[in-house]
């Protein structure tokens, strides 16, 4: 077995593509403008800056004027939710829903406000990873200023019902947030048609540069800054714009929006290969549901094994892969995203999440279930949890 | 966080990795819950470690630790092997990342562990000896 | 007089140089791990942003562990100033000193704090544009939570009188934080000889990326998240780090800060020769100290012209260059730097900023000497404050 | 901000630009403390405006209403002038960024001011005809 590189760690992060390059690069060295320079130079950098934002509206079906620019996805979740929360708390609305199981932008966001006056509702998961429309609606209160939840959750892929959440929130007339970083071309996303108020978004999970971003805010929603100074963003969003990667976000949104059906439809069958290889070992299950999830993502519980030592051995035979999510890497505690669908500490712990694109190959996926049982076997080999379970001993 | 060269090398090729089935001396430590399990197994012969062995549930970082320390107190006394601490751990990896220093010392009481086995095992109340094991907090 | 291209606005914005872009091109196509990624291409993604950190905190005689990288000036300033004010706001201290010729990511946030229950003293700068620290040192009262002064204005150049203040800052056991984004890579720091607490800075004024930043935090200042979420910057600003922009400023501020008293050597006497050129005008007058301003900076008020035109016929002879800041182009309020020297309302609208660096050439200052007359005068036959003033009627 | 290539145009090659010695009427408008000042100058023979000419102080956007709104009313009657809007020039220009739509009205106004001079001259009360000339604020 020859030895292969293959990058399964797409919901990570992502390369930046040859074409999102090349509508970069002109604006490093020579198309460097500020955009808010009344020069032959400032004017084009804003007339490329204002290309990207139509196309990032038309991706979502939005309006130019209602996309602002940001420096991430964390930007975009800590703006929309701090700003609404500002917003909200001159009305006395102080109270936060969100999920369970959200990314830490938005976590450690609502936490920082229940540090500020704010009350937060967690609405629970299902063991499959998804979201009872239901809970959010007994979730919300008479002073509810905002609803957040994710569009598609990042480490096991679920996709929640967005559209029914947007319609309760709105029945309810409270303001709908979600964070769309994983969900952005990879699923048909409307923000008209659904309903959705606001919608983070991130550049680097669909081949644009990391820390460019953009923050949907429906139209007669005023949000008050995250960051203050001059003009730019219409006067929401200050600091000289960053105008090579908004480029390059507008290239690769429209790159990646414009054919997101073709994309699945290669994609699943090949992560569903996956899944299912990978499914053979003994003690392992599929987090997250089945169907209702991104079609790159899979993420199994590899029972008897840590997940870190299993990445590591993963990187050796070139397969770049994911436990838990990349930012918390790092951390000791398992994933709050395994521990939400109801799994034990000592499993959470070896979970392994995969995350492909339609670039990959057959031969990736041969290769790929050709190694992880290898892998698992010598790491299972090695560890006395293993050694338990086969002696059928307690783990504690 | 940044794994060394050396961490690396120990994950990669992990020295002493299995089980001595007529071992002296066996310990254990850490719970899966933590995400961390060390078991070390030690054969002494007159005062002497003359092999160690060891089997790891956990991260790069538990691996290298559990591997290191092994290599660190094969072929020497007990009275050496009970000096060792995570910090010539540590230095020994090149350094470990802040959040991974517990792994050393993990590693560290696994090697006790297993010396208080042994001293058991010989009938001899190892607590003056070996002193107390301290098992991770939760 | 052949046509020239001439950029003379390096305050606004620079271009990225090729040093720069060619630290940073492996990072978007090949080096593109999510530098919290525990395989070798996310690791070594880590690596290279320690060293861009590393180079950081050299350039500014700091500690790497006191350098946050962030996505822009504006948000360096906005995380210092509104950090220190929770911070410290719990110990009862909601008062704020800066001046009144900040840059509006500064002056912005205070006036948000304003708001929010702050009370903030915006001490004056003189004729000159200098602040005198006496009175920065009679505006700090018991309950002061920081001062922020800025290093260099960016509009005339002028540099300030940061160690003093800072001396100040410490003997009132207050804390002090500088705008340093037009200083560095112009003036030699070092934060710790200076007494400096917090200096923002901005990659795109020194040939490295826009959207990339860096703030400064002296050991000690446990400075509260503008940004939350993930563990990034040792959890203090959320966010997958902006890899090659991090590199790009590593190797741009390692660059800039190599040469600053070879560079303001070559600078100067070319940048003296455009003033005393365009002074030679009728009517015209220097904005700033002569002496205590930027290398590059020149600033000059040429009246019965309004700028925006001025900038408009520099710019169809190929000169780009400013009048008032970028950021605030599109505003029709004249420059609150020049109304805060003492200008008159009219005359601030006719101001002229050149900003030049160690690459322009001899033939470019004559070029410049020579447009700038015939543009004048072009500008003023056709003003009819002009005109007033030539038949000594009052300008209203 | 951002100026169509027609506004450009017009800055950069202002029509009618300069003064009519022996004008009909002269009209002035804006301060220079909020940076415009349009001053126009028109020659009127019987109810036709036969000459329009302008000065400026301003940003880009002033020249280009200015020498806009003198093209637009040079050959037509004073009644057509007076219907001349603000919105007019802008859409004759392709359009103003939203913080310049106040350089149209200026336009506009100076346009209205000559007219108003003019009727003065003639010894007819401009008010009926003209209406009231406002002044931006300040
Ligand atoms: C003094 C000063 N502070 C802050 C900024 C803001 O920097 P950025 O555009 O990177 O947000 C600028 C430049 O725009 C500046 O000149
Ligand atoms: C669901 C989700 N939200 C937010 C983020 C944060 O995006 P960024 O890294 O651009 O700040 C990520 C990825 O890191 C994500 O997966």
């Amino acid at each position: 077995m020859e030895k292969r590189f293959i990058y399964a760690d797409n919901a990570a992060t992502t390369a930046v593509s040859d074409e999102v390059l090349s509508a970069m690069l002109p604006h490093f060295t020579k198309a460097y403008g500020n955009a808010s320079s009344i020069y032959k130079l400032g004017r084009d950098a804003q007339a490329d800056v204002e290309k990207a934002r139509e196309k990032v509206a038309v991706a979502l079906g939005a309006d130019p004027k209602e996309i602002f620019f940001t420096s991430c996805g964390s930007e975009s979740d800590n703006w929309a939710i701090k700003g609404t929360a500002e917003m909200m708390s001159k009305k006395g609305k102080k109270h936060i829903v969100t999920s369970v199981f959200e990314h830490h932008a938005v976590l450690h966001t609502c936490e920082y406000l229940e540090k500020h006056g704010f009350e937060v509702t967690y609405v629970p998961v299902d063991e499959k990873g998804l979201i009872d429309s239901e809970n959010v609606r007994n979730a919300i209160r008479e002073d509810t200023a905002l609803v957040t939840i994710m569009y598609a959750n990042n480490e096991i892929g679920t996709i929640q019902p967005i559209e029914e959440i947007a319609k309760i929130c709105h029945e309810k007339k409270v303001l709908f947030h979600t964070d769309a970083v994983q969900a952005v071309g990879h699923v048909e996303i409307d923000v008209k048609k659904q309903g959705i108020d606001m919608l983070s978004l991130s550049g680097h999970k669909i081949h644009a540069q990391k820390g460019i971003g953009a923050l949907y805010v429906r139209k007669g929603i005023v949000l008050p800054n995250l960051i203050h100074g001059g003009g730019q963003e219409r006067g929401k969003r200050a600091g000289t714009e960053n105008v090579p990667a908004i480029v390059g976000l507008g290239r690769a949104i429209e790159i990646a929006c414009s054919n997101i059906v073709e994309k699945a439809d290669i994609v699943t069958p090949k992560r569903n290969r996956l899944i299912d290889g990978i499914l053979k070992l003994p003690y392992t299950r599929l987090n997250g549901d089945r169907d209702k999830r991104l079609p790159g993502n899979l993420n199994i519980s590899i029972e008897g094994i840590e997940g870190e030592s299993l990445l590591l051995m993963l990187d050796l035979n070139g397969i770049c892969a994911s436990s838990g999510s990349a930012c918390t890497s790092g951390s000791l505690d398992p994933s709050h995203v395994l521990l939400s669908i109801g799994l034990k500490h000592e499993v959470a712990h070896g979970s392994l999440r995969l995350s492909i694109e339609e670039d990959i190959t057959d031969e990736d996926v041969d290769y790929i279930l050709e190694v992880i049982p290898k892998v698992v076997e010598r790491l299972r080999e090695m560890s006395p949890v293993w050694e338990k379970m086969m002696n059928g001993e307690e783990v504690k | 966080m940044m794994y060394s060269e050396k961490v690396l090398d120990h994950f990669s090729n992990p020295r002493n990795v299995g089980e001595i089935d007529d071992a002296d001396g066996v310990g254990e430590i850490g719970n899966a819950k933590c995400g961390d399990i060390m078991k070390m197994y030690l054969k002494i012969d007159k005062g002497i470690i003359t092999d160690a062995k060891f089997k790891t549930f956990g991260c790069g970082a538990a691996v290298a630790t559990s591997s290191m320390a092994t290599e660190l107190i094969k072929g020497k006394s007990i009275d050496d092997a009970l000096k060792l601490t995570n910090d010539a751990v540590v230095e020994a990896l090149d350094g470990l990342p802040a959040v991974k220093v517990h792994c050393s010392v993990l590693a560290e009481q696994a090697v006790r562990a297993a010396l208080s086995d042994y001293y058991t095992r010989q009938g001899i109340d190892p607590l003056p000896i070996v002193g107390e094991i301290k098992e991770p907090e939760e």
